[in-house]
């Protein structure tokens, strides 16, 4: 993860967590927080492959 | 064939007149070495330049290259059915190419204008290019290019020849296409003294201080080279990167590949080397050249024993060095070309 | 140094003869200057190709991978570090080793010597710390400590950490040296820069793999970049191609990698690849308290658990 | 290297206008059979989109073709439907690596491309009015199969001589064109030595055994006027070699068809080589006598 910041992805872009299969709301809960935060950060176009250039 | 001579206080002007005519190339400083690129307005070529740290081969063979696109959404007509990328033929000049490089282009045509086939994108690209080739006044100790079929002034594959003598170049028109563009510079004083490239030439071939021996590889049987034992030796260094096959002029081999993005997609070829184990690797996981010293063989072997035989035309190396310079473990392809050349199976009783 | 080479020749005829290794491998002198080539000798009287100088600083753990024979391999402090995540990672045995331990003094970095001149460098040689540098017709004088690799002018493990023989006294560990400098200067730049920074760090990368296959560490059979099924990573020179190969490669070495600069030694555009890797070196200190190779007998912090694990989400 | 092969799709282009050697001519799938019993196996018989393109696809029996899957790539494989088969023309595939998997997955009316044809071919012109003996094992029987539709066509059979046919499998359910066989069986101007490992089947009545036992039993007596022509996987050629050597049979009477991994087909981008020679443009198709001047490279 830091290596990912490091390079130049915003931080909250990529994010860990430790959800047991039992762990329901937590899932739900972080998934909202998780979208959240990257929607915030808005579309990351350095990451994205371009269409190859023809000609 | 005429000499004209070029006042250094008349070039900028001139290779700014041909940006008219030409996309124009040139060596150019970036970072710590020099690489050929295309030249802005007012960019000039570095002419003071040893040689770039890679080929220009690129600008013929690009590294990544479309051939086709084609859409795979059925709704489509023409889904599925692959369309050739138009390949942009309009004129360029490579200026202060150096003739090793210049005829390194010759060798590899004989691969890919072939008598049966000829690949369309490779010829479109060179026959696009002039060649205004810059003759090496002081070569690299590392260059053996009048031993390899090639020399600092050769002139093969090259339209123009330029010297730089002092406080002028001299340019040497080669062809058609090298009339054109000397006439499109607007340098037009014809040399009173043309006599002086070769003495300039003698100069120059008497600097090169490495050289290889080649005379016997082509009567060597390809099995006993083959089967010779000092492989494993020259093979243990290497670390299987592709450095050579990437910076050597002469080498051409290539991968092709489909990228798809959404419905629509590219097939496109880039650069592969021998050096690579997927590179030969069978469906089934086989590979006939699986191991490390197979492949560095191969790579000797295609160079200097398999072209050889095959085009009987000198061997597949025009002597720039590159590859002994870059080398990450000095693996140099002078001492194996030596060793190859000089291999006797019968005297040979111990590992080299 | 040259006291060393003297011992490395004479451990090596030792052994050879003896019959206790099948092979040595160390290094012969190159057919350029500052270049010298890995080899291995298998006879004593071959024993005289062997060199020592400032010039090996290839990681010789390479040539060990997955080797057979009994070998004895000339060491110096990053050598051995590679020599003992081998042994952690199975790729080799430590009794079909004899490791030749050399103390390091620190490699020269041939490119950089190289661009300090305009003119082209026919020969160098070394007396301690002096090199001369011979030109056509001129010779200028260097200071060694001046040219030296990044990586080696911030070493603190010269000495080698797992060896049968020494060939030289041990040398005094550097003290004080700021071994995360570059690590700190990308640190400090905004998300938008640092990814300015890597982009211009990797363009004139040609994915020669020269990197990847100078490192000891990858020896997988198949690297991720080239498995077809699934493909991870286009072949092209789509810069996000290319970016996904380094720092993917910089992950796989998480943990494991010595800092010995044979990537970036071994790169034919001059690419710093040490900028990816460095940043794993400085987390895996500053978090786990690890550097790679020291010692066989501890796992490495990232195929063990403890539950003082410092990443908050584990918890 | 044994014959040039017909160029003239290419050659006639020379000059201004290079035709694009890389460009696949479009076909659509018109019907997948699954051959063998595994299903890994499956022929592909495909209809070109422009039929003017099956007459600048002519080809001889032994050479081969790329397909191309449109957004997957090409794989070389050898054409199995013979050159006096029109209307059509067809591939058996084994299902291995990433193309082949992604073919045996598409269905019928499914556009894909076909380049070539590719490769020399065997040589039909020197075994013209010769004995010709086919060995062929599992599924390397597709350019066979080629050449003994080619040579039973009512035009082409008096102009050779005796013709056998060693061909064995694994077993009964892993047999290439079932059908056929069966039918060539029950012809007299062809002989065929059909034969598997083993047989669990009862009613197998035809031989059980490997290919190289077979062919000691069942190949005519070598001579000049003999050719053997040997496809199959290289554990069988190994063991069957020795024994054509034991017969008789000279080096540049016994015709292998090698196989490489390729991408161009062209001779161009330099993958596929044994020695000097492409098994893509110089071969596939090649004498022993040729192959012991060259690297064991395939």
């Amino acid at each position: 993860m830091n290596l990912m910041e490091h390079m130049g992805i915003e931080p909250g872009r990529l994010q860990f967590s430790w959800i047991s299969s039992a762990e329901s709301t937590k899932f739900v809960d972080v998934v909202k927080t998780v979208t959240a935060s990257v929607k915030a950060l808005g579309p990351n176009t350095n990451y994205k492959k371009q269409a190859v250039k023809v000609a | 064939m005429k000499v004209f001579t070029i006042d250094k206080k008349d070039w900028d002007a001139g290779i700014e007149r041909t940006k008219l005519s030409y996309q124009v190339f040139g060596p150019v400083k970036e970072k710590e070495w020099h690489c050929f690129k295309a030249l802005d307005k007012d960019e000039q070529p570095d002419m003071t330049y040893s040689n770039t740290r890679l080929s220009p081969k690129f600008l013929v063979q690009p590294q990544t290259e479309p051939m086709f696109t084609y859409t795979l959404d059925e709704s489509q007509p023409d889904h599925h059915i692959l369309k050739e990328v138009n390949k942009d033929t309009s004129p360029k000049a490579m200026v202060g190419i150096r003739p090793c490089d210049a005829s390194a282009f010759l060798l590899v045509k004989r691969n890919f204008d072939a008598p049966q086939y000829q690949d369309p994108y490779w010829l479109k690209a060179y026959n696009a290019i002039t060649f205004v080739g810059f003759a090496c006044n002081d070569p690299c100790s590392t260059c053996f290019c009048t031993s390899a079929g090639c020399g600092p002034f050769h002139e093969a594959g090259l339209d123009v020849l330029l010297a730089d003598d002092g406080d002028r170049f001299l340019a040497k028109s080669l062809t058609d296409k090298g009339d054109a563009f000397l006439a499109a510079a607007g340098w037009k004083v014809q040399a009173d003294d043309a006599g002086k490239i070769e003495a300039m030439k003698q100069a120059a071939e008497s600097k090169i201080g490495s050289h290889v021996s080649t005379g016997n590889l082509k009567a060597k049987e390809t099995t006993q080279i083959y089967d010779a034992p000092f492989w494993e030796d020259t093979a243990f260094s290497c670390i299987n990167c592709g450095t050579c096959t990437y910076s050597c002029p002469t080498c051409w081999c290539f991968d092709i590949q489909d990228e798809n993005r959404g419905n629509s997609g590219v097939r496109l070829r880039n650069w592969d080397s021998c050096m690579f184990p997927l590179f030969t690797i069978h469906g089934t996981g086989h590979n006939p050249r699986g191991a490390k010293v197979q492949r560095v063989r191969q790579r000797f072997m295609h160079k200097l024993k398999y072209y050889v035989e095959k085009y009987d035309n000198g061997i597949q190396c025009v002597g720039c060095g590159r590859c002994i310079r870059l080398c990450p473990v000095n693996i140099d392809i002078r001492r194996v070309c030596n060793l190859m050349n000089d291999y006797d199976p019968a005297a040979c009783v111990c590992p080299a | 140094m040259s006291g060393y080479q003297d011992k490395i020749k004479e451990a090596a005829s030792r052994l050879l003869k003896e019959g206790s290794v099948d092979m040595v491998i160390g290094f012969r002198k190159g057919t350029l200057p500052m270049m010298n080539e890995p080899c291995f000798i298998r006879r004593s009287e071959d024993v005289h190709q062997l060199v020592w100088d400032s010039n090996c600083g290839i990681n010789l753990a390479n040539y060990l991978t997955d080797r057979k024979e009994k070998i004895a391999i000339v060491a110096k402090g990053c050598d051995s570090r590679n020599i003992v995540t081998h042994i952690i990672e199975n790729k080799i045995k430590r009794e079909k080793l004899h490791i030749i331990g050399v103390p390091c003094q620190g490699m020269v970095d041939k490119r950089k010597i190289i661009s300090l001149f305009g003119e082209e460098i026919l020969d160098v040689t070394e007396n301690g710390d002096d090199l001369k540098i011979k030109f056509r017709g001129s010779e200028k004088s260097l200071k060694k400590n001046d040219v030296l690799q990044e990586n080696c002018a911030t070493c603190i493990h010269r000495n080698p950490v797992l060896f049968d023989e020494l060939v030289g006294e041990l040398v005094t560990e550097q003290t004080g040296v700021d071994r995360y400098a570059d690590v700190n200067r990308v640190e400090a730049l905004s998300p938008q820069e640092k990814w300015q920074y890597f982009e211009d760090l990797l363009s004139p990368c040609v994915r020669c793999y020269a990197c990847r296959n100078a490192c000891p560490l990858c020896y997988c059979p198949t690297c991720f970049v080239d498995e077809s099924r699934p493909q991870w990573v286009g072949k092209s020179q789509d810069p996000v191609d290319i970016r996904t190969f380094h720092f993917l490669r910089a992950y796989h070495c998480a943990g494991r990698c010595t800092d010995c600069g044979a990537c970036e030694r071994a790169c034919p555009v001059g690419i710093k690849v040490r900028q990816f890797t460095s940043k794993l070196n400085k987390d895996s200190f500053e978090m786990f308290g690890w550097e790679a190779g020291m010692t066989l007998d501890q796992r490495p912090p990232l195929d063990t658990y403890k539950p003082n694990d410092p990443n908050d989400f584990i918890k | 290297m044994i014959q040039q092969p017909a160029s003239a799709r290419l050659s006639q282009k020379r000059g201004f206008t290079v035709q694009n050697p890389y460009l696949p001519y479009p076909v659509r799938i018109d019907e997948i059979i699954t051959e063998t019993e595994d299903k890994n196996l499956k022929t592909f018989k495909f209809v070109f989109l422009d039929p003017k393109d099956e007459d600048r696809f002519a080809y001889k029996a032994g050479q081969f073709a790329e397909l191309s899957v449109t957004g997957k790539g090409e794989i070389p494989i050898g054409i199995a439907s013979s050159p006096t088969e029109k209307g059509f023309i067809k591939f058996t595939v084994n299902k291995v690596g990433l193309v082949s998997t992604y073919l045996h997955s598409m269905k019928v009316g499914d556009i894909m491309g076909l380049r070539g044809p590719l490769g020399n071919s065997y040589p039909w012109e020197t075994m013209e009015g010769k004995n010709v003996v086919i060995i062929g094992g599992g599924f390397a029987f597709t350019t066979l199969r080629s050449s003994i539709v080619y040579m039973l066509d009512p035009a082409n059979r008096s102009r050779f001589k005796d013709i056998n046919v060693i061909y064995g499998a694994r077993s009964p359910g892993m047999l290439l064109y079932r059908d056929e066989l069966a039918a060539w069986e029950r012809r007299d101007d062809i002989n065929m030595h059909i034969t598997v490992d083993a047989a669990s089947d009862p009613g197998w009545k035809y031989n059980v055994g490997f290919v190289p036992t077979i062919t000691e039993q069942k190949a005519p007596v070598a001579g000049d006027d003999t050719y053997a022509i040997i496809c199959g996987p290289p554990i069988m050629i190994k063991f069957t070699q020795p024994v054509l050597d034991k017969m008789g049979y000279a080096h540049d009477h016994i015709i292998m068809s090698l196989e490489n991994r390729m991408k161009c087909g062209i001779g161009m981008c330099g993958r596929c080589n044994v020695g000097k020679e492409f098994v893509c443009k110089d071969g596939p198709v090649f004498t022993l006598a040729q192959l012991t001047t060259m690297p064991k490279e395939y």
